[in-house]
């Protein structure tokens, strides 16, 4: 018992804690947050619906029934018909196909160039920013509703248009953010560090920076869908968009609202998938957040 | 200060200058035009209203005489709605929107603040889930669909509120509910995620080693410092909730300044348009230096100074 | 698809035994008989020379007086006009008035006014786009485009009563057309050189039954009666509150809680999913009104340049199908452009008298026939990729849903679907960027010309789908020289019959009607034949 | 003495912070520092001592001045150039914990030292080479995939050091290496820099405000006060012997861990704090809170002068 | 001597996902009227968390008490309500904390933050209050108070801030103070200043004083007792001579002898303590040195060690105390270096 032991002075450099890496880490804290991972159980079983059902429901999204129409939610209808007689629960998944994917894409295409503008806007600060700026704030300013016609004279309505449409001011307050971002975290040690190595600015940027900001950018993104898919129905009522028959969460609404009173279920069903993905993005967003916040890290 | 706020007017001159022939070129470069009607009228008179308006002379020739106006202080009036002049127009609409907008910021503020001050109090525990999915409904349900249901349910069914207009105090309840239920879920979160940074700093520790109770350590110490980015978030709140919404209007018939936004370039109203525009920018520039100017206020450690406000 | 007109259906009001009495009985403690409703938007103008809507015309209907009024049934009655007479050939017409009316600024209404705002009208600085209404006089479209004098016009006051007028041509149904408010006048102390006049109710001067009390802009116009009407007695309602509200749920849940008496008519609407039930349970009520839902075929274009393409597309569509499924407000299948609330002559209606069942049928199989002709004549294996345009709504969303679903069910082709907002829906339409556009036209003036010249004639600036048969011209031109109603009528009806029947210049689908809803006390609240709204001379148990 | 390695010559780097006012952060400063020698540079927090540093490898544009290192002048070189002089000066930062990106791996943090000047073919050679390095400072090849936050503080130091020496720097700036450890910690850093300095020959400036440390580390010690150096001599002369006012008191008011040292000790308190560097004050800067100070030091800048052979003060009583 | 504080067995951990770390393990130690006792110790050995337990500061959860007392004049303050606790905080204990950059709310005048306590647990009326933070702020050496009163943090440097510190500590003259490296984030010359401060005034005042800190130069400065903590235990206390003179523990030791002498030269090198210190979230089942300590045994790595008294001030809680490894041990590892 009491007899020395001589100890290699390297092992007590070994590190006692189960080896996590940076997104084994996230992942973990991601697992034990249990709304955020309702939240991403919800998103999964939503984008399978919206895969799968079209495909498996008997009916199509387009064919009218008119002998069928604006029937209550039934068997053979689960939710419903709409005032062409076109079964909902069709029309619903269908629209969730294009909402979702207008939400993510241009979510995704903000990100792109939010991050690019905001990370040179501001990492290089001084005139750069202040020119980026003035420019972001002037494109921001001026009348939407104007760009996107005119985008129409261009381009052919379609998901295509729409999202470019979404693109030409969308990313601003994702640029304004990651600027934000930027300027709090250019002045740390580790950008320096890669500097004193001779790092070129974009590789600090790309490499570093924006790395350690991505928890307030992807509670950016988690608002950016949302914004992005009521846009959609915004943009498809101007002609850009999907073009009927084919439905989107936003169109839908915007038809089942006008009936809310007499056909309820044509508002329900497309209002509460939409209401629900929003709020499993959200919390799904805040989760991650919480899991990319290393001041929150024990 | 003075300086600062100096030099912040001339880069808003500047930018409103490019606005301004931006917005210009992009408008007459839309298809359509104001003389439009579903009904072919003869070319003739296509042309005496061509040149009332004057639409016949060269862009730059009218681009140029939009700027002398506006630098007269004209904006010149409306060629849809006839003989109102735009600056009244949007005097008229806005004091609706202003009206309405100021409430549900305040609205918003305040409730988003206690929500958030709640859930940060009761970090991890049940009032912070609570609140938290409150906050989190009402960011995901969009206001084309609160402000019908609220309508249907509050003012047709049991006849609790007006269905439209904005004439009694009363009225405001729902166009509020709707146009800030976005914006208290937003706030809400703001505060709790500042608020639990700022309850695990120093100075709270300080304030509680004194024996200060919860609630005035909440108050006193915690709430203020909290409240800076929601002040950056006025700043974009304010030039949007204040200009009104399209959607708010249109239900509860308020005879706001948002409507405009979209009608006026249905209607390729180009003075209308031009006006519209550069009202919001002014009105967006101006929130972001009040934004800027309650960021001192709030924080006595940031003083103004040169191009370097707290952001 | 809209358009203006006005007129008053004053006869019957005078017999509303309630408003005679009201104004005589010393109690005059009743609270005050009033009338509310809702436009969806503002008048953009209350200026009769200026105005193109239906919106103002309703409001100004209340504020102004014309010559001549149109009763409900669309025939002119005398108002600032005692009596009129035409000269033999037509060509003159002069119009006695009365010497009791006056303005609200108290001036005598004279037929110095009239020809005063009739040539204010027809002005170049005016710039009105209604300036065309005029033209029937000599040298009003001259004046317009300056190439004559105002003194050149044919339009005289030849006594502080009496009007003289001058035709280009015989224009029998002139004394309907005065009843338009393009012809209406205006005070002229208080118009010239204000242009802002009608903006504002404080500088308003009006000679109708009402004065413009209050217009709070984009919020509501309050009107009053006018004490000083020559008629007053006609006039049953104190006073008329309009508020502006453009949501039509929210119009129908004012309705539903008594904020409001009346809806439709373009006062209004009633949502279209609200119909069937409304109208089920008697609240509402359904009135034809003189516009034609139509489709426009691009003519100049392959496929639709083929005549028995045209045919197969129109045969394809169930038009009641159409009707009881989507549009849902017993709306008639249309199969020729004039609706049927034109008149036509010795009171019979135009189509009554040049019934349209006959010019097309629906028949799928003809359809299915006639399209595999088409394409081999125009030398097409297959049917090219073609898009019918619409204009962003609801209601014509659904209808081109629906269309497209017949075509694709009855003669299996794919249409793409492509809807505008309204302005750059204009252009490309004008421009001719489509296969199918969808089209509508209400009515100016009660007269069939308004149908047929303006959307059929190959020099219409209507004529989107450049639809051109010389022979159609030919009847049509030979219309306004035609000596007497009969024959001009037989003309128009001729020359519709060959452009919808034989060429299928266009694709009619249904003539319109209006749904209306009103609290149950007013009398004399009416549709018009246009549709738009009738009020003034109404009245309230 | 031979040709200096490092040579600066009037180096200033002034921050503009708006309203016109411009922070002086380093003012003018010259010394030199031999091959193979460690300079040592104490002063109080916000005296400069790190904008000293950053500025002299170039990580600040400097306002005036110049640098040689090793007969090249690099305020003036292009930024090409400058990128391949970078591997020849290195930093390792004041911060442990902020100097790591905390969402790399140890893998990457070095790596990406070899990956910029090309010295890794491969990826099996990048890797080898992370190892190599790892093991010099004596860590485990096992460590290479681990994440920042893993590591103890001393451990991310060495790691600090590891990035540094993988460009085979002959120049490290050291900037408070060791002031955000723990005592029982410093003393394996400090050792491993000595370490390593023996090995490699390297060239030191090592920062910090830790004067036993200093005294113990360097050669030679550079005294800095509001962006200047006011005394510098070899360490023993400089400890034994001090000149300037300020070096007394700072060397006074050290807390000396032996109850019978403190105890009989007299200290020197300076009265107040350290002047802005925005508006420092007249003449000499350190009168505002010098016991000694005299009318001559408000009106008159004292010289930097060799007051003892090797050994220099700026101080008109020295 | 009276004993003012009395901690007994205190155990305090944090509940962490995938573990608990337990910063505090059985720690028992007293502080008599008027004595400055200095905690020293690696960072992460649990000397904050001992503090701030005894002021009831620890945020639960995370964190939680897992068992021991806290007698303050006699009375247990873990068995407070939480309304009890706050008459004591403020009014009976002072804390200081270490960053005085973040420790002042940046948003309120510093002297309403004085101001604060004062009136919480005085009831003084507003001018009573503010003549009172006048002298408070004179007694810390702030000149000019008067402007000073009405200033914010960001107006002070370090050192004036960490004087406001002491003046918010001392506000309600409590009879125990606890300064948690009330000089870390300060210069030397401002350190020493402090320092001077924190002298006079217990001299003044006889205030008794935790005083944690890991600058064994401080502790040779100004204390009258050392207590040393490792891995969230004590593992020797003694007077300050007997830490200086005859340290007992390894660590102690070590944390000595790795600190360069100035008259220490370069080629000299100094005797590090290798490793790092154990990650508490797995406590070691023995000693918490054993893998740093050059002179382990078998048994360091499963027991813990018992205290053992060294003189009636000193004691040590290290195996190498036992009488067996006294005896095996004389020729054993002693000096085995790595
Ligand atoms: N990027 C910058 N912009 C403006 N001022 C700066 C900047 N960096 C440093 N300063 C200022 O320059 C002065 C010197 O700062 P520096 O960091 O070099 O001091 P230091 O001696 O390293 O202090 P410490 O011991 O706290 O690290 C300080 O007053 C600081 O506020
Ligand atoms: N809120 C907390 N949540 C989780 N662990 C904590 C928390 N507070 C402290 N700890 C842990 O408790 C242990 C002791 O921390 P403590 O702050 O007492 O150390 P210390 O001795 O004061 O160190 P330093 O010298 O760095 O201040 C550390 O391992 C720390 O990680
Ligand atoms: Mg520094
Ligand atoms: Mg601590």
């Amino acid at each position: 018992m009491f007899t020395p032991v001589n100890r290699d002075s390297k092992q007590s450099e070994k590190i006692e804690r189960p080896r996590l890496t940076a997104w084994q880490d996230i992942r973990l804290r991601l697992l034990s947050n249990k709304l955020a991972m309702t939240g991403l159980w919800i998103m999964v079983v939503v984008v399978l619906f919206a895969i799968f059902a079209p495909i498996f429901s008997s009916y199509d999204h387009f064919t009218n029934d008119l002998s069928n129409t604006n029937q209550a939610p039934s068997k053979e209808h689960w939710f419903g018909t709409d005032d062409l007689g076109r079964d909902l629960f069709a029309r619903t998944w269908k629209g969730a196909q294009v909402s979702l994917f207008v939400g993510i894409v241009a979510g995704l295409i903000d990100l792109f160039f939010g991050i690019i503008y905001g990370g040179i806007m501001g990492y290089y600060g001084g005139k750069v920013d202040e020119f980026m700026n003035r420019f972001a704030e002037i494109l921001y300013a001026i009348p939407y509703l104007l760009v996107v016609i005119l985008l129409l004279v261009v381009m052919e309505p379609s998901l295509t248009t729409i999202i470019v449409a979404m693109s030409i001011t969308g990313w601003i307050n994702m640029a304004w953010i990651v600027r934000g971002q930027m300027m709090q975290l250019k002045n740390q040690e580790y950008a320096l560090a890669s500097k004193a190595l001779g790092a070129g600015s974009m590789r600090i940027i790309f490499r570093h920076l924006i790395p350690n900001a991505m928890g307030p950018i992807l509670v950016t993104l988690t608002l950016t869908v949302p914004s992005a898919i009521f846009t959609e129905a915004f943009l498809s009522f101007l002609g850009l968009g999907v073009q009927s028959p084919v439905a989107s969460w936003g169109t839908m609404i915007n038809d089942g609202v006008k009936s809310m009173t007499i056909y309820p279920w044509r508002l329900l069903f497309p209002a509460f998938f939409l209401s629900l993905t929003m709020f499993a993005f959200n919390v799904f967003g805040d989760g991650l957040r919480d899991a990319f916040d290393p001041k929150l890290k024990t | 200060m003075i300086r600062y706020v100096l030099k912040k007017f001339m880069f808003m001159l500047m930018s409103l200058f490019f606005l301004i022939t931006a917005t210009f070129v992009l408008m007459n470069a839309v298809p359509g035009s104001p003389l439009q009607s579903e009904k072919a009228t003869s070319e003739q008179i296509q042309k005496n209203l061509e040149a009332y308006y004057g639409l016949d002379k060269p862009l730059i020739v009218q681009y140029g005489v939009y700027l002398k106006n506006l630098v007269q202080g004209d904006l010149g009036i409306s060629m849809k709605k006839k003989f109102q002049a735009v600056d009244k127009i949007i005097g008229d609409s806005f004091k609706y929107s202003l009206k309405l907008g100021l409430v549900s910021i305040v609205t918003s503020v305040v409730v988003g603040c206690i929500l958030g001050i709640i859930s940060a109090m009761y970090h991890r525990k049940f009032l912070d889930n609570f609140s938290m999915i409150l906050a989190v409904i009402g960011l995901s349900i969009p206001s084309l669909v609160i402000a019908p249901v609220l309508q249907y349910l509050l003012a047709v069914k049991i006849e609790a509120f007006e269905v439209a207009g904005l004439n009694r105090p009363m009225d405001y309840v729902l166009p509020t509910i709707a146009l800030s239920a976005a914006s208290i879920a937003f706030i809400a979160r703001l505060i709790r995620s500042t608020m639990i940074e700022v309850l695990n700093s120093d100075f709270i520790k300080t304030a509680k080693s004194k024996g200060l109770a919860g609630h005035l350590i909440v108050w006193r110490h915690a709430l203020r410092n909290s409240m800076l980015p929601v002040v950056t978030f006025l700043g974009f709140l304010m030039a949007n909730v204040i200009t009104g919404s399209v959607v708010i209007e249109k239900i509860f018939a308020i005879p706001g300044l948002g409507k405009f936004f979209v009608e006026s370039v249905s209607n390729r109203d180009y003075p209308l348009i031009m006006g519209i525009t550069i009202f919001y920018a002014v009105i967006l520039m101006i929130s972001r230096l009040l934004a800027d100017i309650a960021y001192v206020l709030v924080d006595p450690r940031i003083r103004i100074s040169g191009g370097k406000a707290g952001k | 698809a809209c358009s203006n007109n006005n007129n008053k259906g004053g006869s019957e009001a005078s017999s509303s035994p309630s408003a005679s009495q009201a104004s005589q009985t010393p109690a005059e403690t009743k609270t005050p008989a009033e009338i509310r409703f809702t436009l969806a938007s503002e008048p953009p103008s209350l200026d009769p020379a200026l105005m193109v809507d239906a919106q103002s015309s309703i409001v100004a209907s209340g504020l102004f007086d014309g010559l001549t009024r149109l009763n409900s049934a669309g025939e002119p009655e005398p108002a600032i006009a005692k009596d009129w007479k035409a000269s033999d050939d037509g060509l003159t017409y002069t119009f006695n008035l009365r010497d009791d009316a006056k303005w609200s600024n108290g001036d005598p209404v004279t037929a110095h006014d009239f020809e005063y705002s009739w040539k204010r009208a027809l002005a170049q600085e005016t710039a009105s786009d209604y300036a065309y209404m005029l033209f029937y006089l000599v040298n009003g479209e001259k004046y317009n485009s300056g190439e004559a004098t105002a003194d050149q016009v044919g339009v005289k006051a030849t006594g502080d009563y009496t009007l003289e007028v001058k035709l280009n041509t015989a224009t029998p149904y002139f004394n309907s057309l005065v009843a338009h408010y393009t012809y209406w006048p205006v005070n002229k102390s208080a118009v010239d050189g204000k242009p802002e006049w009608a903006a504002d109710a404080s500088t308003m001067v009006t000679n109708g039954p009402f004065l413009l009390k209050e217009w709070k802009h984009g919020d509501k116009l309050v009107l009053e009666k006018n004490p000083n009407f020559y008629d007053a007695a006609k006039v049953g309602f104190d006073m008329a509150t309009i508020t502006l509200v453009e949501d039509a749920s929210t119009v129908f849940s004012l309705f539903n809680t008594d904020k409001i008496d009346w809806i439709g008519a373009q006062a209004g609407e009633v949502p279209s999913d609200q119909v069937p039930g409304m109208v089920k349970e008697g609240k509402a009520e359904i009135k034809t009104i003189a516009s034609t839902y139509y489709y426009l075929f691009n003519t100049k274009q392959k496929p639709f340049s083929n005549v028995k393409i045209r045919k197969a597309f129109s045969m394809a569509i169930e038009r009641q199908s159409i009707i009881d499924n989507v549009t849902k407000a017993n709306q008639t299948p249309a199969f020729a452009l004039v609706p049927p609330s034109i008149a036509g002559s010795e009171g019979k209606s135009f189509r009554e008298m040049y019934p349209d069942q006959s010019f097309s049928s629906e028949n799928v199989e003809e359809a299915k026939k006639l399209l595999a002709e088409g394409l081999k004549e125009e030398g097409l294996d297959k049917f090219p990729e073609t898009t019918l345009l619409y204009n962003t709504s609801e209601g014509h969303k659904a209808i081109a849903e629906a269309a497209i679903d017949m075509w694709r069910k009855n003669l299996g082709i794919e249409l793409k679907l492509s809807n505008q907002e309204w302005g750059t829906f204009l252009e490309t339409r004008k421009a001719g960027q489509f296969g199918i556009a969808r089209a509508g036209w209400g009515a100016d003036f009660n007269h069939a010309i308004n149908f047929t010249y303006d959307l059929i004639h190959s020099k219409s600036g209507n004529n989107d789908g450049k639809y051109n048969n010389p022979e159609v011209d030919k009847l049509l031109d030979g219309s306004f020289s035609a000596t007497d109603d009969a024959s001009r009528l037989d003309m128009i009806s001729k020359a519709e019959k060959i452009a919808l029947s034989d060429d299928m210049a266009v694709m009619p689908i249904y003539y319109y009607t209006t749904v209306t809803m009103q609290k149950p006390g007013f009398k004399d609240v009416v549709s018009d034949y246009a549709g738009h709204l009738d009020w003034a001379f109404g009245s309230k148990e | 003495m031979s040709k200096p390695f490092i040579e600066v010559r009037g180096l200033s780097k002034f921050f503009d912070i708006g309203n016109n006012k411009i922070l002086k952060a380093v003012n003018n400063l010259s010394f030199s520092i031999q091959k193979g020698e460690t300079l040592g540079l104490v002063g109080e927090s916000g005296c400069g001592k790190s904008t000293a540093g950053r500025t002299l490898i170039r990580l600040y544009e400097p306002t005036a001045g110049n640098v040689l290192v090793d007969g090249t002048d690099i305020t003036k070189l292009s930024k090409s150039k400058l990128k391949a002089q970078r591997s020849k000066m290195q930093m390792v930062f004041q911060d442990p914990y902020a100097s790591l990106n905390p969402r790399m791996t140890i893998l990457d943090i070095i790596g990406e030292a070899l990956d910029i000047h090309g010295l890794a073919g491969s990826k099996s050679e990048r890797k080898r080479r992370v190892e190599e390095l790892l093991e010099l400072v004596g860590l485990n090849a096992e460590h290479a995939s681990r994440y920042p936050h893993e590591f103890s503080g001393g451990q991310r130091q060495r790691i600090g050091i590891t990035r540094a020496l993988a460009v085979n720097p002959q120049f490290i700036v050291c900037d408070e290496p060791i002031s955000a450890l723990d005592v029982s910690i410093q003393a394996q850093i400090i050792n491993l820099l000595i370490e390593l300095q023996k090995k490699m020959d390297l060239t030191y400036l090592f920062v910090a405000h830790d004067l036993s440390m200093v005294k113990y580390m360097s050669d030679r010690v550079a005294v800095m006060y509001l962006g200047k150096i006011v005394e510098m001599a070899r360490s023993e002369d400089l400890y034994a012997n001090p000149q300037h006012p300020y070096t007394k008191a700072l060397l006074s008011a050290i807390p000396v861990p032996d109850p019978e040292v403190e105890a009989g000790k007299e200290r020197i308190v300076l009265k107040g704090d350290l002047p802005s560097p925005v508006n420092p004050p007249s003449g000499c800067p350190f009168r505002t809170r010098c016991p000694a100070a005299t009318e001559k030091c408000k009106s008159d800048v004292p010289e930097f002068r060799e007051v003892r052979p090797g050994h220099f003060a700026s101080c008109h009583y020295a | 001597m009276k004993s003012i504080l009395d901690v007994q067995n205190l155990s305090v951990s944090f509940a962490v996902y995938g573990g608990e770390v337990q910063a505090v393990r059985d720690v028992s130690f007293d502080v008599k009227e008027g004595e400055a006792v200095a905690i020293v110790g690696e960072s992460g050995s649990g000397k904050s968390v001992t503090a701030q337990t005894i002021m009831r500061l620890i945020q639960t959860p995370p964190g939680k008490i897992k068992k021991g007392k806290v007698f303050l004049d006699g009375q247990d303050l873990m068995s407070l309500s939480e309304k009890e606790m706050q008459k004591v905080r403020g009014n009976k204990i002072g804390m200081i904390f270490q960053d005085p950059m973040t420790s002042l709310n940046p948003t309120m005048t510093v002297g309403k933050q004085i101001m604060e306590g004062l009136i919480q647990h005085q009831s003084l009326s507003g001018a009573k209050a503010n003549e009172r933070v006048l002298e408070l702020l004179t007694l810390v050496g702030i000149p000019n108070p008067e402007t000073r009163i009405n200033q914010y943090p960001h107006q002070f440097s370090g050192g004036m801030r960490q004087r406001v510190m002491i003046a918010i500590a001392l506000a309600c003259t409590p009879a125990l103070l606890i300064a948690d490296e009330p000089t870390t984030a300060l210069d030397v010359t401002i350190q020493a200043q402090i320092l001077t401060l924190m002298k006079d005034l217990q001299e003044k005042t006889k205030t008794s004083i935790i005083l944690i800190t890991h600058d064994l130069g401080i502790v040779a400065d100004i204390c009258d007792r050392v207590i040393v903590m490792y891995a969230g235990q004590i593992v020797e206390t003694g007077t300050k001579h007997e830490i200086f003179s005859n340290p007992q523990h390894p660590y102690t030791k070590g944390l000595l002898k790795s600190l360069p002498r100035l008259d220490q030269a370069k080629d000299e090198p100094l005797i590090p303590i290798f490793g790092t210190p154990p990650d508490l979230i797995k406590p070691p089942q023995g000693c918490g040195f054993c893998s740093r300590c050059d002179s382990a045994m078998r048994i360091c790595e499963t027991e813990i060690p018992e205290q053992t008294k060294i003189s009636d001030t000193q004691s040590v809680r290290c195996w190498l105390q036992h009488p067996y490894a006294k005896e095996q041990g004389s020729d054993a590892g002693k000096e085995a270096s790595a």
